[in-house]
């Protein structure tokens, strides 16, 4: 007798392929009769557990073996949240929840909880692999190491170094990021880039420009003291789960929370008011806020006047939308922008959070503008409470864009500029002759407006470009040569848009590196035979190093176990491909190196010398341990020390972090709050635009941080300033010598930025945030259409930017793409978001069999107006195709999530392309146990004028059932 | 209390009925309403077993709490654990009484020693088939119902456990084959257990069991056969079929579904029981020379003539008995 | 004594699965089994409210009630185990709870199920605390190491709490004055009616 | 004679109608298995404290 089985067994199905998991009947219906006597022969032991039901059990705690406890910070989000391990012989055997973290206080999410599964690494890659003649071959790291660095230089030899494209991780420790763009400049390349540029390029660069820094300003605990919310684009209850329990706890200390979004999230499930309005509108939306904010009088004149330069030319840009074309071009009923405006304005201080939502746009740097102006009219940034709290993305992403791989800048925001790279040619220990002899000297290029410059000063190609840097034609860039080969670390390349041309690009690369834990969707969804290498690399679990949270705490990270398999973390790999590649003695100069393996405080030290810009320079590796040891003492609300040896210090030090550890500043909790010293963590807004601009005073007014000798605006510090204050013989003559000629950025002594403080100001001086970006596209932020728009008719009145020839190093298309109407024949508006249980491109959540339990399929969210009329039924499967072509296989989940005429799907999928499960291209025993169509097969073209973010967040699509 | 769950039964009939009805309107519109806070509508829909959504693929779980399992305990744990013990004694205590007052149907004349072929090989291996599977099935059936009471203070929770273990299996693999052997049978006697109208005067006789009256007549089938016999069809069909629905939880059949077959299956099975008890007694002690007929496949001449007078002469023409 | 209980406050649960997946990690569920679930009803509509929940450690318990070979046991803070060693994994408990917590291995034809596994409440079962034959067949028991369920434990917004029930209705007691509502707890009603 | 004996019957099936309809609050730590050392170890104060402890460290907010 053969009786049926379920699809539930012990273990998680080897295969376990998205259709079986969901539509359990299907299945059973297919598996049919497949048991056999199976069934009854396992009842036979009648009254005693079936011994095979512990057999997966595999790392039982065991009984009197000693348990060590290891603390490390989660590796899925930016918030931050401590993860005690449970170590047992070395293994993994459990986790505890970190109730001392005064971020976290012990909460986790799905992925937090999940973190112990990469302990047990059952889909890693285990040892370096290359695909010869469509199958993997193991190699040696040895052999792996040598094989591709020839390659490299013969490719370098051949074509220049612009010709390998040099992808880092925001998911890589600090130490890792900074190596990644140290590595990249050694090999004689800006071509470098990682998630952040699709992720929050446009707000570092939007909010740096508004207001001197790129990042969150306050504190996920800081929003217990918010009178309201206002989330745009941010879905922080999938996104970023721990932090909605401060979220909630400022809820319930009485704050009025807002949700403005396409799709009626789980965030928007808590909020007090929620608002739809049509992806890309952001700018009209806040812009119909302020409308009656400025009707009304509201915004805070006494603020703007001494803190904000150019309201008056938003005034006339906001005068443009009245309510009823915020209710046109938005899609948002009038009350609805009236409420909210009401609201933010009766309610203060009031912060604004945006995520994704407000960054993927063509225009994200305009949207991000509109923001920070907002919160500038009603007076809310520098104060608890208030803010801009820009949720950021990956854990580290926010201190790899600050000292990590950016192909626009060297670690520290210093830029390219000749005067940059000297710098840090004197902070690296290395001739700058030398290094300027590693890039392409062969002649100059177009960098854009004009200008010619050589590869070392113009902005490498980014990552949300990589693809164009393969296949445009080599007359329209501004390097030598086309990619020839990437070398990915740590990046998925899913989340990438125009996947079909993705895959074409992946066919004409010469060489494919992949040095990733896990083999992403880039090791299969080209039809490559060859030239594909795995490299495996060890999670942050598996090494130490610092990582920067959101809001900009440093936290240490001890190491929980050995490498699993053979891998190796980041900063080996990196080391012994510089050895390879032959310059690692210059690059590990300042660096220990043990066994291949750089010494991680020493790499933390080198950017403590160097980056003074934001303040890196306090957060040594024993002040960041200290930290992590003494974690209870920190306040779970201002999150200052209490007592205890970090008294008075804010954890995890929050950059900026001034002066040489031995300075002792406590960091900064909240940027730009003037109620507080800057010796104690207070600041004002940054002098970076000069002093004046038009005849018209740039620099604060009236208001200055506590204790401030200087009861004015000021600008930023030079070694000339402090001799002019009669400032200059505070200094030692030690710092003398050193701060000669310089200023507080370059000052290698710390010396200026010591006695700027001493005296009570702020090293980078005291201006005003600017409303008016006047070396931007759009000097007041605008609304543009996106280039793919369902409002075909608003683009006469809304129109995108003319097309531009060499932009990062590429021709970059805008109105030849807009003049196309494609909103007839694709009528849904598709953007993309997150699931709470996967994260990025998903490959390492989706191979974590608690997680991929939890969500076994990729779906598109369809409203049920949209489903009928295109005959979407729900749970089945239907095509969603993009105008450029790439079309996605999933299935339709018909939910009131999404209004009429948008679509959603998430983003993490990967392992499918085009309707074909990629499963057997998958090193054996590797294929992740969730696999789907990756999203971006089907997002189209648009890039953001400013800084080439992808256009992830409205663009079209049309759906038909398969 | 009792009034609390008869309360609860009303509520959760009612509240499932309106859910059938309203399902719609609880969802409503998705008009913003800001700083509305529909609290009201989630808690109905929690305790009208609304369904959400769910990450959790195992069966039920969309529902948060559902109300039909204490119903379903309620009814298992009282009107079917409490009846049926007192429904199979009674029935026991029945047949006893009805033993002392009548006594046993004697065969009216000395045995003949003529042999009538009364059941074929087929049909008693098809009838000790089913019968031996219907005992196990009992047997088993009982013990999940009363075992806890019962067998646990007498044999303990392990032994118990092990037997119930077992037992459970027997009950869950038998099942079908007795289900199975039902159908066959009621493929094979259907016909000659069509009632016709003598039947009602065999009723009306009592079988000619009780009292002095003349036998009624009675083919190859008497009346009381016959009512025994569509009565094992329509327990069978019924006790198989919601026994299928709780033996295959593998087709995705709801929870209220799988409890509501088991209210059925067990107060049939119980019925079923008790029914095979008079069947039982009459078979065996009830009326002499019965049993040997489904045991060796004949009777006596005398029987047949006693008990299915008709069957008898169109026997005695066939085997060229003659008339005495 | 304590009387352990588990509540959810809606108002601030967020289904991220942190208590489904810290349940997975702690007591290594295997792949068809969730102790733990969010339930999400009025998905994607205003009012949408999600709701964490797992066996509620009834007073009353409805599986132990019905259970056949009298598996189950509550120990003296009321927290309800059951004994695999004797579970026949007939299913009853499953019919019976109104919180869909009985959960089984398999689910095969001819009703084989498995031995029937449920949350625990980090408490094992009979077996000698802490040591590996219980944590196999139970998982992790966390109350004989002094420490509560994972579950609530690292629940992302606190929204799910366990342990003592007094300190529990009165920290909710507590958050419902603040936000000014009435206290409406899922579940406790039928988990835990008004005790004799 | 007859009429008596199924009114006897029919009152016997009803009379069979009765179930425990009470809640039954099951006795705690009454189990009737192989003994569960946390029994006995729940019983002392110590580790009651300690949960509490526990209790007001983790699920509180601080």
């Amino acid at each position: 007798m053969k009786p049926f089985k379920k699809s539930v067994s012990r273990k998680a199905p080897e295969q376990a392929g998205a259709p079986e998991s969901v539509d359990r009947r299907t299945f059973l219906r297919r598996s049919g009769w497949v048991v056999g006597s199976g069934a009854l022969l396992g009842l036979l032991p009648l009254s005693t557990m079936r011994r095979t039901e512990a057999a997966d059990k595999d790392t039982p705690p065991q009984p009197g073996v000693k348990t060590e406890y290891r603390r490390t910070i989660c590796t899925h989000c930016s918030v931050g949240c401590g993860v005690i391990a449970e170590i047992q012989n070395g293994v993994w055997i459990g986790q505890e929840p970190d109730f001392d973290s005064p971020i976290n206080l012990g909460a986790h999410c799905a992925k937090g909880a999940s973190v112990r599964d990469h302990g047990n690494g059952h889909k890693r890659v285990k040892y370096p692999m290359k695909l010869v003649n469509g199958s993997w071959t193991r190699l040696s790291w040895d052999q792996a190491v040598n094989e591709i660095g020839d390659r490299l230089l013969r490719i370098r030899e051949e074509s220049g170094p612009d010709a390998v494209f040099w992808c880092g991780s925001s998911k890589a420790s600090n130490e890792g990021a900074y190596l990644q763009r140290k590595f990249a400049a050694f090999w004689g390349s800006n071509n470098c880039d990682h998630q952040a540029r699709i992720c929050h390029s446009t707000t570092v660069a939007g909010v740096a420009n508004t207001w001197g820094y790129g990042a969150m300003t306050n504190s996920y605990n800081d929003m217990h003291n918010c009178k309201a919310m206002l989330f745009i684009g941010s879905n922080a209850a999938e996104a970023h789960p721990v932090a909605m329990q401060h979220v909630l706890r400022g809820k319930e200390n009485g704050a009025k929370m807002i949700v403005v979004d396409p799709r009626f999230t789980r965030t928007a499930a808590h909020a007090d008011i929620y608002v739809r309005l049509r992806p890309g509108t952001d700018v009209g939306f806040t812009y119909g806020v302020l409308w009656h904010i400025f009707k009304n009088g509201w915004e805070d004149t006494q603020y703007i006047s001494q803190r904000v330069w150019g309201m008056e030319e938003i005034r006339k840009e906001v005068a443009k939308w009245p309510p009823e074309v915020v209710a046109n071009v938005c899609g948002t009923p009038e009350e609805q922008v009236a409420l909210v405006a009401r609201t933010m304005a009766e309610n203060r201080p009031g912060t604004l959070v945006w995520c994704m939502g407000g960054t993927q746009h063509h225009i994200g740097n305009n949207i991000v503008r509109a923001f920070c102006i907002l919160q500038l009219a009603l007076g809310n940034i520098g104060v608890s409470g208030g803010g801009a709290n820009i949720f950021r993305g990956h854990d580290n992403v926010q201190g790899a864009t600050d000292v990590g791989p950016n192909c626009d800048s060297l670690p520290g925001y210093y830029g390219l500029v000749e005067a940059a790279w000297q710098y840090w040619a004197e902070v690296w220990g290395v001739d700058y002759e030398w290094l300027k002899a590693r890039f392409d000297r062969t002649r100059t290029y177009d960098a854009g407006s004009g200008q010619l410059a050589f590869t070392m000063n113009i902005p490498g190609i980014p990552v949300s470009r990589w693809i164009d840097g393969v296949l445009e034609d080599p007359k329209n860039l501004s390097q030598r040569s086309n990619f020839r080969a990437v070398f990915f670390q740590g990046h998925a390349c899913n989340s990438q848009t125009r996947g079909v041309e993705m895959k074409k690009a992946l066919e004409k690369l010469e060489m494919v590196v992949i040095s990733d834990p896990y083999p992403t969707h880039m090791a299969v969804m080209s039809d490559r035979k060859d030239g594909i290498y795995l490299l495996p690399t060890a999670t942050q679990f598996e090494t130490v190093g610092s990582v920067t949270a959101s809001n900009r705490s440093l936290q240490w990270r001890e190491k929980v176990i050995d490498p699993l398999f053979e891998s190796l973390p980041d900063h080996v790999v990196l080391y012994k491909l510089a050895k390879k590649l032959g310059f690692a003695e210059q690059m590990f100069k300042n660096i220990k190196v043990n066994q291949d393996e750089p010494l991680i405080e020493d790499v933390l030290r080198e950017i403590n010398r160097g980056c003074w810009t934001i303040g890196y320079t306090g957060q040594s590796p024993e002040r960041l341990k200290l930290h992590a040891e003494h974690r209870r003492t920190f306040d779970t609300t201002t999150l200052q020390a209490k007592g205890g040896p970090c008294d008075g210090e804010y954890y995890g030090l929050p950059w900026p972090c001034w002066g040489n550890p031995g300075l002792k500043h406590p960091g900064t909790p909240l940027l730009y709050d003037p109620s507080k010293s800057v010796a104690d963590g207070g600041l004002v807004f940054r002098a970076n635009f000069g002093t004046e601009r038009n005849g018209q005073n740039l620099l604060a007014e009236g208001l200055f941080s506590k204790g401030s000798e200087i009861k004015d605006g000021y600008p930023e510090f030079t070694a000339d300033l402090l001799k002019k204050l009669g400032w200059w013989d505070d200094l030692t003559p030690e710092e003398k010598k050193a701060a000669e000629g310089r200023n507080w950025k370059t000052d290698l002594s710390g010396g200026i930025q010591r006695v700027a403080i001493k005296h009570g100001c702020a090293p980078f001086g005291n201006a005003k945030a600017r409303c008016v970006v006047w070396n931007f596209p759009d000097a007041v932020p605008l609304h543009r259409e996106p280039l793919y728009t369902p409002r075909y008719d608003l683009v006469s009145q809304y129109p995108t930017y003319a097309d531009r020839q060499a932009f990062w190093r590429l021709p970059t298309r805008y109105r030849s793409i807009q003049s196309t109407d494609h909103s007839k024949k694709y009528p849904l508006v598709f953007i993309s978001g997150r699931l709470v249980e996967y994260e990025g491109g998903g490959e390492e959540t989706r191979s974590n069999a608690w997680l991929a339990k939890l969500q076994p399929e990729m779906f598109v969210e369809i409203n049920s107006v949209d489903a009928n009329n295109t005959g979407a039924k729900d749970g089945s499967y239907v095509w969603l195709e993009g105008p450029e072509g790439g079309r996605i296989k999933v299935r339709a989940m018909v939910t009131e999530r999404v209004g009429p005429g948008v679509v959603w799907t998430p983003f993490h999928f990967g392992g499918w392309f085009q309707g074909k499960d990629l499963v057997d291209r998958y090193p054996p025993g590797t294929a992740p146990y969730v696999r789907g169509e990756a999203c971006n097969t089907a997002t189209t073209y648009g890039y953001d004028s400013v800084t080439q973010m992808q256009e992830t967040k409205g663009t079209l699509c049309r759906i038909y059932p398969v | 209390m009792k009034r609390y769950w008869s309360i609860g039964m009303a509520i959760f009939t009612a509240a499932w009925l309106i859910a059938g009805w309203t399902g719609e309107a609880v969802c409503g519109s998705d008009a913003p309403s800001p700083g509305i806070n529909r609290r009201a509508d989630f808690w109905r829909g929690v305790r009208e077993g609304e369904a959400g959504t769910t990450t959790s693929a195992s069966e039920g779980h969309k529902v948060l709490i559902q109300n039909g399992g204490q119903n379903w305990r309620q009814i298992r744990n009282g009107p079917i654990a409490g009846a049926a013990p007192w429904l199979l004694s009674a029935v026991v205590f029945a047949i006893g009484v009805f033993f002392v007052l009548v006594g046993r149907d004697r065969l009216e004349e000395p045995r003949s020693g003529v042999a009538i072929p009364r059941f074929s090989l087929f049909e008693r291996i098809l009838h000790w088939f089913t019968a031996s599977l219907f005992i196990l099935l009992a047997l088993t059936g009982l013990s999940m119902l009363f075992g806890r009471a019962v067998l646990i203070p007498a044999f303990g929770l392990g032994a118990f456990a092990a037997y119930m273990q077992a037992g459970l299996l027997v009950h869950n693999f038998s099942g079908p084959l007795f289900f199975a052997g039902v159908l066959v049978e009621a493929i094979t006697w259907a016909k000659e257990n069509i009632p016709k109208r003598m039947d009602l005067v065999w009723f009306k006789n009592l079988g000619g069991m009780v009292g002095k009256g003349p036998r009624p007549h009675a083919g190859r089938v008497n009346g009381g056969e016959k009512v025994w016999f569509w009565f094992m069809l329509t327990a069978g069909l019924v006790s198989g079929v919601t026994g299928l629905v709780l033996d295959f939880p593998i087709f995705g059949q709801s929870r209220l579904t799988m409890q509501i077959a088991h209210v059925i299956h067990a107060s049939m099975g119980i019925l079923f029981l008790a029914a095979s008890f008079g069947h039982i007694y009459i078979g065996t002690i009830g009326a002499e020379g019965t049993f040997e007929g489904m045991w060796r496949g004949k009777v006596d001449k005398v029987w047949a003539k006693q008990h299915n007078d008709l069957w008898y002469e169109q026997k005695a023409k066939e085997l060229h008995l003659g008339t005495n | 004594m304590a009387r352990m209980k588990f509540l959810c406050d809606t108002e601030r649960c967020i289904e991220c699965n942190g208590c489904v997946t810290a349940c997975n990690n702690e007591n290594n569920v295997p792949w068809g089994i969730n102790r733990r679930h969010v339930v999400t009803l009025g998905d994607g509509r205003r009012g949408e409210k999600s709701v964490s929940v797992a066996c509620m450690h009834c007073t009353d318990a409805p599986c132990a009630a019905v259970c056949p070979v009298d598996c189950f046991y509550t120990t003296e803070d009321g927290i309800v185990l059951h004994d695999k060693d004797l579970c026949i994994g007939c299913g009853y408990c499953f019919y019976a709870c109104p919180f869909g917590a009985p959960q089984y291995p398999q689910q095969e034809a001819f009703g084989v199920r498995g031995k029937m596994d449920k949350c625990t409440f980090c408490a094992g079962g009979p077996l000698p605390d802490n040591s590996k034959e219980e944590f196999l067949k139970y998982g992790r028991n966390r109350i004989a190491e002094g420490k509560l369920p994972l579950c609530a434990e690292m629940c992302a917004t606190k929204a799910l709490l366990a342990g003592d029930g007094t300190v529990v209705s009165e920290i909710y007691r507590k958050r419902v004055m603040k936000r000014g509502g009435r206290p409406d707890a899922l579940g406790w009603q039928t988990a835990y009616p008004a005790e004799k | 004679m007859r009429k008596t004996f199924f009114g006897a019957l029919c009152l016997l099936i009803l009379a069979g109608c009765y179930g425990p309809v009470d809640i039954a609050y099951h006795e705690p730590a009454r189990y009737m298995g192989s003994m569960d050392p946390l029994l006995a170890k729940e019983r002392s104060p110590e580790q009651q404290e300690l949960l509490l402890q526990r209790f007001n460290k983790g699920q509180t907010d601080r």
